[in-house]
């Protein structure tokens, strides 16, 4: 059997060396990502050589000045402000780009649109600046603090909206026209064929949009910073203040040494970690993807 | 003293303290328009960066917003204002004084609700500094308290955060800088300072010395400083930035 | 491009009555003077045309004549296509279908539709039955599975597919896929299918059974069927139709039983179109 | 869809009708509120001498030249950098598919983990490898290349899609015709892919412009006008942040510079997607 | 599916002598036992078929036998797609197409392709003649305009063209647009075409002046074209070869003169399907 895939072999002149100064910019681009991890490994590695990882899962409270290095409250926090975040913003999104695809008018969901495009620019500060000055004594209004879970999932959810709603919208815009039409075709209305049909066809959009959506979420600091209350304590209820592994480390990288630098660094890393296993569950799921 | 100045070229790089990067920007740019072939470059961090990277070169001087610790003696200190730490509630509150044992009982929990002090009954909100601010090591150095016996509902990191979540909420108790805390009580945020150990917090108490929680704010250099540097301290010492001080809501050091 | 001659003020000439009286055939749809523009594009004009109870109508001519757009006009799928205007008057039974006030989704129920490329849902074979037949308001499950299997029977699907009714229905081959899609519009027992070239994506194999089918089909259901393969419009059909494009817009040119637009076209063009010197 | 809005009688219909004008009207709410709240406090701060004079004051007074300019520069050295890094592993992902060995599938997968890096790592990273190692200290040039970092992921995403969308009988036909691979990209392929490439730039500038956490432990925190890639220079971003969380008596001038930035979101966006349907508007007309 | 009688070990009845002396075929491309798969699928396998200098050789046979995947072989298209394997050996006049050493570069400029649908670059219409001549070294722009002029007057697209050179080729209609293609296939002078149904997407009127065309460039070109249409393979074909899919894979019934397969063919399934029982 001959393998034809040499055919590159007589044009060194152009086809190679492009193929190979493309191999070099995507090796640049992908090396990034572990160029990160060594240096954000290199700079916990002091503490994590100290005190040993599991100490960050054991200690009684995280008071890096005092010595205790215990990141688990701060886990929940991300995790909390995530879920939360993610489970209102999902159908909002999806809902939104069905609005725009199937019932508003064409003009009308030009402007929506436009309107979720400006909003997945607006940064993440005046997102924070807002949901301090307006959410917040809001929430205080009805029980006090204010800052708390509830505050970051609703500014979590209006900052990551736009990323689920863009998404969606795309992966609607590809279901094939001749679905939509078979489905007219046998006289379904337009929540039947968009529920039976359109989002079956869409799923694999959907989902990367939920992904890329958790990503975000997860990731988001300066708007959480601003509104969550900071509090390293493990939530048990809405109203209650907390603190995310990200917001801990705007809040105090800059004023950190030593040893609570590194412990910083170890929080980046969980941070890594998780968006890791969120990466590797969005391969899983669109390798389990059953209708293409 | 800006004949001195005119001669001078450079660039000096400062880091170290949010609540003094300001302050010294605004003096680092007076200074640039005396001495044309000078570049002033602020970075902020806190405190602790501040120290750190002057030891470690990265800085020619670091600013340092509380009193230097026994283990920095080995850094140069150059006070350049002074700075109070005052409690504050929301305008609303009817609570008009806090004795220092109720401030302590409320930060470590002992007290939750408004009415053991005298106000309504309504819980309290706590809001503490986060860890490494020197705002909060001066406020734990004056109460004599740790940090983790503090039971706090809300962590803030900035001064602004501070008035503007006890602004935000009818029931909260927090402290900031006093110059920020006073500038914005007279723009009307509804917030009012609270006396401490029976004496007004301002910037007026802070000044004559009788306001007990107060803090130098410091630059630090590594070595004896020299020409530029020591062009730019002297500056920064010097009754010709005292209105930029005061313009700042700090307090000019009398000399 | 050769020049074709003009064709001045041509009127379809739909024969209807040359039959014999035993089976007399009764109209069905009547269509008046349709008119079908895409925006500024006409896509067909002014046809004129009646398709009569339970038998086949084959809708021939070259690409780009409209036969396509005729098709959607008459479960008006054309509400689809924004920008799109039909103008004129169809009749089916006693609906004025074009009425604003029509009840679409009764209209495309009672008329189904099969398209060229299959297009089965992205969902299970059952599914992909049992869904339509929920959304029009069968919930009952054993009389959705007894429907699910007539359905199937009657396309001849149910023995190649009874025991992997929960696999994908994309996993077919595309002649399965298009006797799944008649299924599809059978099981929701429709009065009327329009076929758009139903076995032009087909490989010969699957065409043939897909055309045994339809055969199958006739008198149980009225069919208009557009085909480009005139030998197959020959076998099957009872009536044929013939468009063609003129000054860029599809025209009727001529219509009646198919053996007389086979065997003895009227027209010079049908004639030639048939005789397959042009096609 | 839109005129098949039959009158159903359908219940299920009416309540999907309900929920998703509902959904869409929350939205629309919560964002009008939101850009309200921007547009009535900022819209009395901006003038052309806002845009223009240097901060007073630690920014209480005064505008914001100095950081529009530092912003730019931000963005300049961050799209100078990804771009043609971004454009080249698209083109190397999406079309050499005989890569798509080991080394493709590991780019791309960790380009999907890059992609969902948070930014304050990206900061961390920026300021430990740009900063320190690198020896750039805080200067926009450390900024826009972590920033480039950040918006490769975007950039390369969308390109690659720009590129799938091409027909493959494009590349067919051309090689069919004995044109060499470069050739083709060049001339078919890469005209062809610019309404992608357009997406990602929007996609990634827009990131890039609101970025904060990234940028504050990189670019730095001087506001004065920058006079190299080496000096540090405030972002516009990070101007808001210290205005609203650092200075007393800043946020009138945060809403002005926060109208400011949506303000240069939208112009962004619009003139991106101008550029698109110019694109796309070219190739129907030629297609 | 109806299933086919096994074809054991079949092979085919190529018989390229039984034509007079005068005009005895020279043959100039040598397939043997050529297979190709894609990944785990058999496109077709072991195909043994020599194709005659100067004559026209039509590929019939139903979807999915693998003609185009056969055509694709020869200019090694396959390249380009991944996870294609090819076996066997085909060789033009003496070079080894399937060499890795070969410079495929020249060997695709030797060979024209012209596919199914009209694919002509978005480029002016100029422009889609120029580029490839440009790639392949000609520079000059007088030589420039001449091999254009000629390769358009070729095609017979010079005259309705002449005027518009710089306008897109996509506004050109699908007859011109195919022509278009062929025009810059010949442009390069290539020795031999393949040419993958390149009618069936037109129209019939463009259809039959393309087929004018191939019909014209006959004697010049060795050509190798598929078609779905019996009918055009019957009025232009020299050769003809017959594709089935068996057991998956595509296989070569029976290749003969055009003729004899047409008129008297060998192979039950080659009768048959000549016949228009199925396809
Ligand atoms: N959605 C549309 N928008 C604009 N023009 C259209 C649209 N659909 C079809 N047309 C045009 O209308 C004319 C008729 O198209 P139609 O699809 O009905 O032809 P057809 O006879 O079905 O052709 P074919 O045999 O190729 O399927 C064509 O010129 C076509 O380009
Ligand atoms: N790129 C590909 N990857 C995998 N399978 C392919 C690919 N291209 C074609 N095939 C498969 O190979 C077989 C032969 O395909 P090919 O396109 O050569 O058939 P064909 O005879 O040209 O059919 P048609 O008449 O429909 O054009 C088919 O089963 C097809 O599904
Ligand atoms: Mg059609
Ligand atoms: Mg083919």
């Amino acid at each position: 059997m001959t393998s034809l895939h040499s055919n590159t072999l007589f044009h060194w002149s152009t086809d190679d060396c492009l193929c190979w100064f493309l191999r070099g910019l995507a090796a640049v681009a992908g090396t990034i990502v572990i160029v990160i991890v060594t240096f954000l490994i290199m700079e916990a590695l002091p503490v994590l050589q100290r005190i040993g990882l599991l100490r960050f899962f054991t200690d009684p409270s995280w008071h890096p000045a005092e010595g205790f290095y215990n990141l688990t409250p701060m886990l929940w926090g991300t995790l909390f402000a995530m879920a939360g975040s993610v489970l209102i913003a999902t159908p909002l999104g999806i809902l939104s780009a069905v609005f725009c695809h199937y019932y508003a008018p064409v003009s009308l969901g030009r402007l929506y649109r436009r309107l979720i495009e400006l909003l997945a620019g607006i940064p993440s500060v005046v997102y924070g600046f807002w949901g301090l000055v307006v959410l917040v004594p809001m929430i205080g209004e009805i029980h006090p603090p204010g800052p708390s879970l509830l505050a970051g999932i609703l500014i979590l959810t209006i900052m990551i909206l736009p990323t689920i709603a863009l998404m969606a919208d795309a992966s609607l815009a590809n279901v094939p026209q001749q679905y939509l039409r078979g489905a007219a075709a046998l006289g379904l209305p337009r929540w039947a064929t968009i529920r039976g049909v359109v989002f079956p066809a869409a799923k694999s959009g959907l989902f990367t949009g939920v992904i890329l959506e958790t990503g975000r979420a997860i990731g988001e600091t300066m708007a959480i910073l601003m509104v969550c209350g900071n509090v390293v304590q493990t939530p048990s209820s809405l109203l209650d203040p907390v603190r995310t592994l990200t917001a801990n480390i705007a809040l105090e990288m800059a004023y950190a040494l030593g040893d609570h630098r590194a412990a910083l660094f170890v929080s980046g890393l969980v941070l890594m970690a998780m968006i890791v296993a969120l990466a590797i569950a969005a391969e899983w799921i669109s390798r389990g993807r059953i209708y293409g | 003293q800006t004949t001195g100045t005119n001669q001078l070229s450079g660039k000096l790089v400062v880091t170290g303290a949010s609540t003094l990067a300001p302050l010294i920007s605004e003096i680092g740019k007076r200074f640039e328009s005396l001495s044309p072939n000078v570049r002033v470059d602020v970075q902020t961090g806190g405190s602790s960066r501040g120290v750190a990277d002057a030891r470690q070169g990265l800085a020619d001087i670091g600013m340092v917003s509380r009193a230097i610790k026994d283990e920095e003696k080995d850094l140069h200190a150059f006070p350049v204002a002074r700075d109070g730490v005052g409690i504050i509630l929301h305008k609303d509150n009817p609570v008009q004084s806090l004795t220092d044992e109720q401030v302590i009982a409320i930060y470590t929990g002992k007290i939750t609700n408004w009415k053991d002090v005298g106000g309504k009954d309504a819980a309290i909100t706590v809001v503490n500094k986060a860890e490494g601010r020197s705002t909060l090591e001066v406020f734990l150095h004056y109460f004599k308290l740790k940090n983790a016996d503090v039971k706090a509902q809300v962590v803030i990191g900035d001064n602004e955060q501070g008035v503007k979540t006890v602004a935000g909420s009818r029931h909260a108790i927090g402290y900031v800088s006093i110059g920020t805390a006073e500038y914005d009580e007279s723009q009307g945020v509804p917030i009012k300072l609270l006396q401490t150990g029976g004496v007004t917090a301002s910037t007026e108490t802070v000044r004559n010395g009788t306001f007990p929680i107060s803090r130098p704010l410091h630059i630090v250099t590594r070595t004896q400083p020299a020409g530029l540097t020591t062009a730019f301290i002297d500056y920064a010492q010097s009754k010709a930035v005292h209105d930029i001080i005061a313009q700042q809501y700090f307090v000019p050091l009398v000399n | 491009m050769t020049p074709i001659e003009p064709i001045a003020e041509r009127r379809p000439q739909h024969l209807p009555n040359d039959e014999p009286a035993c089976c007399k055939p009764h109209p069905f749809v009547d269509v008046d003077r349709l008119s079908l523009h895409y925006g500024e594009k006409s896509a067909f004009q002014d046809v004129t045309l009646s398709i009569s109870k339970g038998r086949i109508t084959a809708l021939v001519g070259p690409s780009g004549c409209g036969k396509t757009s005729f098709l959607t006009c008459l479960n008006r799928l054309t509400d689809l296509i924004p920008a799109c205007l039909v103008s004129g008057r169809i009749t089916i039974d006693t609906l004025d279908v074009l009425a604003p006030q029509t009840d679409v989704i009764r209209l495309r129920r009672r008329i189904g539709m099969i398209f060229q490329k299959p297009n089965p849902f992205p969902l299970s074979i059952r599914r992909n039955l049992e869904f339509p037949l929920r959304e029009h308001g069968l919930r009952d499950r054993t009389q959705l599975s007894t429907a699910i299997e007539t359905a199937l029977r009657d396309v001849g699907l149910w023995d190649e597919v009874k025991d992997r009714l929960d696999s994908p229905a994309l996993a077919l081959s595309g002649g399965q896929q298009q006797r799944l899609c008649i299924a599809r519009a059978l099981a929701l027992s429709p009065e009327m299918l329009l076929m758009d070239e139903p076995c032009s994506a087909l490989d010969p194999i699957s065409s043939g059974i897909v055309e045994d089918l339809i055969v199958r089909l006739r008198g149980r259901y009225t069919i208009l069927i557009v085909t480009h393969n005139l030998a197959q419009a020959r076998r099957i059909a009872n009536d044929a139709a013939l468009f063609w494009v003129h000054n860029g817009a599809g025209r009727l040119i001529e219509a009646g039983p198919a053996k007389q637009i086979f065997e003895d076209p009227r027209d010079p063009l049908t004639a030639a179109y048939v005789s397959g010197m042009r096609g | 869809m839109v005129k098949t809005l039959s009158r159903s009688q359908n219940p299920r219909e009416w309540l999907a009708f309900v929920l998703v004008w509902g959904a869409a009207a929350v939205v629309t709410a919560t964002f009008c509120w939101l850009l309200g709240d921007i547009l009535w406090h900022g819209l009395s701060r901006l003038s052309w001498t806002f845009l223009t004079a240097p901060p007073e004051s630690a920014g209480r007074r005064g505008g914001i030249g100095p950081i529009l300019v530092s912003t730019f520069l931000i963005l300049g050295v961050c799209l100078a950098v990804s771009l043609p890094i971004g454009v080249g592993t698209a083109v190397l992902l999406a079309e050499f598919t005989l890569d798509q060995g080991l080394f493709g599938r590991m780019t791309r997968r960790s380009l999907d983990v890059l992609a969902g890096v948070p930014s304050i790592v990206f900061g961390l990273f920026g300021n430990a490898f740009f900063c320190k190692t690198l020896g750039l200290g805080f200067s926009i040039l450390s900024g826009g290349l972590t920033l480039a970092c950040m918006v490769l992921p975007i950039l390369i995403r969308s390109t690659e899609e720009g590129f799938r969308a091409v027909p493959a009988s494009y590349r067919l036909s051309a090689a069919a015709l004995g044109l060499s691979r470069t050739t083709t990209l060049l001339h078919l392929l890469l005209p062809a892919a610019v309404p992608g490439l357009i997406v990602g730039l929007v996609l990634g500038v827009g990131r890039a412009i609101a970025e904060t956490a990234a940028l504050i432990f990189t670019s730095g925190y001087v506001d004065r006008m920058p006079e190299s890639l080496l000096d540090s220079g405030r972002a516009l971003s990070i101007h808001i942040f210290d205005l609203s969380m650092n200075v007393s008596g800043g946020d009138a001038n945060a809403y002005g510079s926060a109208l400011v930035l949506v303000v240069l979101l939208l112009l962004i966006n619009g003139t991106a997607s101008w550029l698109a349907t110019v694109g796309l508007h070219r190739k129907i007309v030629t297609v």
